[in-house]
């Protein structure tokens, strides 16, 4: 018997009694002996609970997190400042440990969140329908993808190489599936050019996929970017930044069709890369073809309002194959923590975050450009990140840099970085990224022998 | 309990929660930094609400919810075990929750030595020797499997355009099939509930790329034939693939790649423990044979050898030329792989088979009790003999016998402040009731279970109104889907 | 809900949460380490549960109480104002949970300056000098401040035996009296709800140790005699003492120390929102002047100069001739420290003000509300003057009029999911309701509060039986109290 | 407004305009102008939670807790691990954030948990009735020196000097109230001298107080020790370690009238001391003596089993003068830490601990006895801790010990050494503080002029 099992010997002998057998092996008769493991597996012994936790508090203690550093890292996900309320709201076992609602009278709660935080992304968005969560930010590009191919039957996709390496890269495996053909427009000046994206869409495209900000953290105009695609009868997919929304002009404004993206910067732990959230919002003609869960107001037989799960295609369902996709359990647990972030934050937090990112930004910008080996890979207008080129090995840099403590950002290539910010990096934490930053691609500049630290 | 208000309705101008940190750099006006045209007119309408008020919200919704720690969650398919609370703690180390994807392999090594031993438990509980964490769910495992699969063949040079499933297959399984870009074909069942061999091999031929195959099945049944299934889906050159939803009723008896099977997805949020979320997050790690290693997602958490005598070191392998590539982002669900090793460590070897034999103990002690309570009458089993750890009952009998139907039978289980079983599926029995106790649930809970079912049918034998109008006690009744569907309201109006 | 079993009827012989870490020493028989005679003979019959039972039983049991982040809290003197969640993150940093309570001062700076920042804001928030964080709740500071007074007089040669508390004192103040062998001596209220300053003159005489106030008194009404009342207890060589409960009133706006108190008690489980617990932990920190300090307890958190030229250092200062001594184990409640002080830092200097003045305009507020509604006609208000962070109203023509007492009303509350106000305290007033809505509290939630008074009253009108019989909605409905303390069952018969 | 405020202008005007007050100011008119403060605290501004967050933690990072090193520290808390369960029960905010129970059909919950942890604590301690907790370990053992006042109406106690240095300085702290003489009965071979003792012991004797195991880690022959007291009529107490009585004999079954002790070690965490809680064991005839709450089984009016608080003399209640102590707000969710965590471990448990304890602590004294320069400062039978005497100044000790992450436990005077042990305390750690210990000692020993680190 485990701490989590409570079957005792008393209680077996009686179980097995009234099932009609003598021993629990019998249970397994449909087993062929062919097919029997025949021995123990080949793990180490349980342990206790404490022993558990010692070990994998020395595995935690070997990595370095964000408390560790003053970390630059973005990329795609970013180190905000999560609020005690968000944790200890979702560590309610009423939220933690039910599954998904299949039984809407007693899974209220839960429905009802969903609807909020269909309405919270939809106000950021600018789109009327949203779902109620898919996995993550790069998969449900690659939905929208699959949607797109739904919604026009076309297989051609373009796709402007300011969007994620890794949602490309999700975009090309799973449309390898129905085979569509992908297109990347390059980027100018690090943002997409209009020109060749215009160039690149004909009749056949099914859709059309950028990103705001772009990888290298330029705003796109997406207004422009967006026309040729819808002229094209294309559908235009735009993977945003959700924290960056709080300020630009939001996609469904700029004629963008599905607007998509990692969620986890709406009050999600970084946690090596999830659990998080991708969100997935779009136009009214796209409602039957969502993927996912989307929960829908109404009222019960004593006209009392509720939520239900609604427009649904998917599982214990008849058509089942025709179902416009096959994700069942999402992320709704993060989304929660999404819309409590985003009821923190509030209508006016929304903006001063955004507005003290693009600040702190411009500041660090102007800091880092003016640092001796250190220039601007683009001039574009960046609301929370930006990239940078080195006159030195990127790599030789931040092994530099991580050894005074500081991450300076994510390597591009052989002399590029990226650098993002969070309300969590002070003027002080830019002042020592500068520092540290100076010092590092100067000694790798003059290729001063010294040693890297490893 | 009256009409609960949305957030947007608590809302009031002015109110906030967010304290913003002081300005320490330039105040330069927004649009000297960004171009006006690209800037929002107005702001977002989030809610303006203080912390008390957001904390009361979301509490008091909390609490409408039925969750596992309250009761009995016999949710068939879905497994839902015991949380150990051992495991958020461990998430929510720093080291862990604070860890951003894209550092530096050389400063995450306590993560990648995790997941590189998750994977080596998984390989050796599946029985195939490598594994990608990558997959976020069940359904995500599905598709890389069915992808892998493409690969596999197209590497080989061959086209195939079928994936066979069972009637009794999860409905998530033709949806990937049809994802992948493949056409279905169902295959029927036998009188015990397994495949019908004739029909496998009257459809499979050289067009089938795969075979997607639940064991036990979703009638809760080991399919005694699976060794001559394999045989006859290897013999025409297909792949045999394994949907874990199932692996609670076998872990450490037999493994399905001993059975045959070339890929395995498993849930970590149904044999592992991730608590379910109400809907998520999860992860759908795949373990696969050699002949499917050279395809597997990018990238792979490796183990490079001792350098100069040191310690090993773990890495991130991007280097693989012929896999399918990325399913998502980054690494996977890492927090889910921490609380899954956790469970792992836990339980260990003698555990983890504990874990599955009184899995299946409890199903079939359930079973036999809900019969001596003379339940079998108007809920037969669908298919009379041993279950593994779920079980499933018709409803036919109760329908004409009572007139309530299985929908009825589970509102008014809602009363009796149980969850019902999942209803209607596995959709080849008529008014379906899949039942799923799980190994950490008590045997007092489950003889109040049988005792709860048995009075709900006394009850409706004397009045069948009762449960055809529940539930009666819960915050809301019965709600109209049908309107929910026809008008969608999906967002707030503001 | 059927009646709740204890995890003693839960548990069952054989079953198990705890696995034991290995025993990686000699396994020698106990005997052998301890003689026979000073064992046990029989284990001490605890509940035998495994993991998922023990979450189920005391979640459900949790689902048993009514709680501040369910709904509103009015009561009076308990100051229930919202517990911000960033506190408990704070207080379980493992510098802060995990650190030992004898750790050596050198290896504790981190939590020596934040008991050191704290002792200096509650100085200046006090209008006193000298601060000793060791009381665990406000009684505690309560016995710390008359012992003080002892030592006081008793090192200037003086013997007294008498401790005056006017007639609106909390129970607990009395009760210290005795507890710190005093005579009490009882003070009039005047017609204001304030000291009957004849029957101070009269009493306060050179056998007065000490006057034990507090202002706002319990009635929520400010002394405005205050000056003249320390100038009379002076003169006899008194010492003022202030029970701080109520500083939620005035916080910013004026100080004990100002107004002439020479010790004061803070409860940081209510003005500095440590959350209650159900009944605690809290923690009662004293304020004192010059001509007390020297007697403060044992040991004095203290800040010492710089030595050469570096950081200053903190420390415990044990070397205090003077001192009482000790009033408890280590340095206090110092997870209770953590939380108010970052409540301190997360307010500052304005924040604090305003959260007093909030205080004070919601309880003038729902006076007044209340009285727009008509309540005042059954309930009116004890004293008519604005009010400071709470007031009292009198039921006793309700229950002339409509036949339900205080007690019906408050029960009758529990049936709309509001706490009811403290009721039958103060003594002084008949039919007593103490309702002190604090600052975290919306508009909207005084005014719902309002509306749910009359709505009773209005249904009393009509049948005063409901609420002579309320609740009605509750897990438990009116208990036997008499019962339970004429035949006491206070432990399970195992 | 603060972030836990809600009263916006617009609330706050028509507020005081219902008030019929035309500012806030005017409902301050009853403090008069001497004694208002007229002008802002003198305290920094209020700061967003992050800084806060920042700020404490920083503070945090300077204090070396026991996850930061090797600790054997004891004397009266302990490192035991905290089940996770533990902190998730407590942290509901149902348990977490009520005031007492003055409303007992809405607080069952907390009530049900009185009365399960009277029941666990009268189990531990033999004696039958328990109140719900005091607020920690010495003040419980001063509480029980009023008590016996009440009971007996003497003033004289006779205290073995084993009791905690914490624990007689408290009572004599309070004692003082009432003025009561205390004489002190030194220890004999680490042990209370039991002839002292009943020397010590008249007809004026109002209690004797006892500790188990003792301050020294001796396990004390209470049977023996209980007698003279008794036959005198004075109310024998006894401050106990709740973990070592899941082997050792139950106070109550050696003639103990009364068993206190700091509840820390069951489940609560160190906190730097607190907050903890008191337990409070007495016999049948201290039942209306007791300090603090009691809660007590009974019924509702539809004869449901329900519980209340009883037997109160307490707060708002008449004859307060009259009440049995003053002890108010105590330590209720400290004590629910306490019953889950007894729970957990359950009647296997708690004596599979104790044995563990026991036998790990035996290794620890046998291999600590043996380093040159240790010696054992009595041989007595203990429990999980225990002295050692120090050829060397333990404080240089210490220093040199800690410089290399271990706390070898707690000084005592010049040369001694209080050494304690948990679960948490593997073999491996007792032999790293035996190699760690060794060298300090030898190194101050022969005086080797060698810096002692700082
Ligand atoms: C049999 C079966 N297969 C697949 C799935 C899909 O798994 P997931 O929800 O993790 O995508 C489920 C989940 O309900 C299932 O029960
Ligand atoms: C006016 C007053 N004084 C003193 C106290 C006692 O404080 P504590 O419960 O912290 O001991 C209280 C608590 O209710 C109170 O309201």
């Amino acid at each position: 018997m485990s701490r989590y099992t409570s079957v005792t010997d008393s209680d077996r002998a009686a179980m097995l009694d009234a099932i009609g057998v003598d021993s629990v092996e019998a249970l397994f008769a449909d087993i062929p002996e062919g097919v029997r493991l025949g021995r123990a597996l080949d793990l180490p012994p349980g342990a206790a609970e404490q022993e558990v936790f010692a070990e994998l508090r020395r595995l935690a203690a070997r990595n370095v997190s964000a408390d560790d550093e003053v970390s630059f890292l973005g990329g795609g996900m970013y180190d905000h400042y999560v609020p005690a309320l968000v944790d200890s709201i979702v560590q309610r076992s009423e939220f933690l440990t039910p599954y998904t609602p299949y039984q809407p009278e007693i899974s209220q709660g839960g429905l009802q969140v969903m609807f909020e935080y269909q309405t919270a992304m939809s106000e950021l968005t600018g789109l009327p329908v949203s779902n109620a969560s898919v996995y993550e930010g790069p998969s449900a590009v690659a939905a929208a993808g699959y949607m797109a191919k739904l919604h026009n039957g076309r297989r051609r996709f373009v796709v402007s190489e300011g969007v994620h390496p890794h949602s490309r890269e999700t975009l090309e495996t799973t449309a390898a599936g129905w085979g569509a053909e992908i297109v990347t427009v390059a980027l100018r000046d690090g943002a997409t050019d209009a020109a060749a994206l215009a160039e690149a869409i004909d009749e056949d495209t099914s859709a059309v996929f950028l990103q705001q900000p772009n990888f290298l953290g330029a705003v796109e105009d997406l207004t422009a970017l967006s026309a040729p695609g819808r002229e094209a009868g294309a559908v235009v997919v735009c993977a945003c930044d959700p924290i960056a929304l709080g300020i630009l002009r939001p996609p469904g404004e700029c004629g963008v069709d599905v607007a998509v993206g990692e969620g986890q910067p709406l009050g999600n732990r970084l946690d090596f890369g999830g659990p998080s959230f991708g969100f997935f919002c779009a136009g009214e003609a796209f409602l039957r073809k969502m993927p996912g869960r989307i929960a829908g107001e109404t009222r019960d037989v004593d006209g009392k309002r509720g939520f239900v799960l609604t427009l649904q295609t998917r599982e214990q369902h008849i058509r089942r194959e025709r179902a416009t996709s096959n994700i069942c359990t999402a992320q709704a647990l993060n989304a929660l923590a999404g819309v409590i972030y985003m009821s923190w934050l509030g209508r006016r937090g929304l903006v001063e975050l955004g507005e003290l990112l693009a600040r702190r930004t411009a500041y660090a910008r102007e800091t880092l450009a003016g640092l001796p080996g250190v220039s601007l890979a683009h001039e574009r207008p960046v609301v929370r990140e930006f990239a940078l080129t080195l006159d030195a090995p990127v790599a030789a840099v931040v092994e530099r840099c991580a050894a005074e403590g500081v991450n300076p950002g994510l390597p591009l290539g052989e002399d590029g970085l990226l650098v993002a910010l969070t309300e969590q990096r002070s003027r002080a934490d830019i002042d020592r990224l500068a520092d540290v930053l100076g010092r590092a691609v100067a000694a790798e500049r003059t290729g001063v022998a010294t040693e890297v630290p490893a | 309990m009256s009409d609960p208000r949305t957030i947007f309705e608590v809302s009031q101008e002015g109110r906030r929660a967010f304290t913003s940190p002081e300005t320490d750099v330039p105040e330069r006006p927004l649009e000297e930094l960004i171009p006006a045209a690209l800037l929002r007119d107005e702001p977002a309408r989030l809610p303006e609400v203080a912390e008390p008020e957001i904390v009361r919200h979301y509490v008091r919704l909390s609490n409408r919810n039925f969750h596992l720690d309250e009761g009995f969650y016999p949710l068939g398919s879905c497994t839902m075990k015991h949380n150990p609370k051992l495991h958020e703690r461990v998430a929510a180390l720093p080291g862990n929750s604070r860890l951003h994807p894209l550092q530096d392999p050389k400063r995450a090594q306590g993560a990648l030595e995790l997941m590189w031993r998750l994977q080596g438990s998984l390989a050796e509980i599946a029985g195939l020797p490598h594994v990608s964490l990558q997959p976020s769910a069940g359904s995500h495992g599905e598709l890389a499997g069915v992808l892998l699969t493409r690969a596999y063949h197209e590497d080989r040079g061959e086209r195939r355009h079928k994936v066979l499933t069972p009637d009794t297959a999860h409905g998530t399984n033709p949806a990937t099939v049809t994802m992948a870009g493949y056409d279905l074909v169902k295959l029927a069942s036998n009188q015990e509930g397994g495949i019908d061999l004739d029909d496998l091999r009257a459809k499979a031929d050289e067009d089938v790329a795969c075979l997607m195959l639940t064991n036990p099945n979703t009638l809760g049944l080991f399919d005694p034939n699976i060794e001559e299934i394999a045989r006859i889906v290897h013999d025409v050159g297909a792949t045999l693939y394994y949907d874990g939803a199932n692996l609670n009723a076998i872990v450490g008896v037999c493994r399905p790649g001993d059975m045959g099977f070339d890929i395995v997805h498993f849930n970590l949020h149904k044999t592992f423990t991730q608590p379910h979320g109400g809907g998520g997050p999860g992860a759908g790690p795949i373990a696969v044979s050699d002949r499917i290693e050279p395809y597997l997602p990018r990238p792979q958490v490796v183990r490079r050898a001792p350098q100069n005598g040191g310690e090993p070191t773990f890495d991130l392998d991007h280097d693989r030329p012929k896999s399918i590539g990325r399913l998502r982002g980054f690494q996977g669900n890492y927090g889910v792989f921490v609380r899954s090793y956790a469970y792992i460590r836990s339980l260990g070897a003698e555990g983890l088979r504990e874990m599955s034999e009184t899995a299946v103990l409890n199903a079939n002690y359930l079973l036999a009790r809900l019969r001596e309570k003379g339940v079998a009458e108007y809920l037969p089993v669908a298919y009379d003999r041993l279950c593994m750890h779920e079980f499933v009952l018709s409803g036919a009998p109760m329908k004409r016998d009572l007139k309530i139907k299985t929908l009825d039978l589970a509102k008014r289980l809602l009363d009796h402040g149980v969850h019902p079983p999942t209803v209607y599926f596995p959709l080849l029995v008529d008014e379906a009731l899949l039942i799923e106790p799980t190994e950490t649930e008590t045997k007092e809970t489950l003889d109040s279970f049988a005792d709860t079912v048995a009075e709900v049918l006394r009850e409706a034998r004397e009045d069948p109104t009762i449960a055809q109008t529940a539930p009666h006690t819960t915050p809301v009744r019965r709600l109209d889907e049908a309107a929910a569907a026809k008008r969608p309201v999906i967002r707030q109006p503001l």
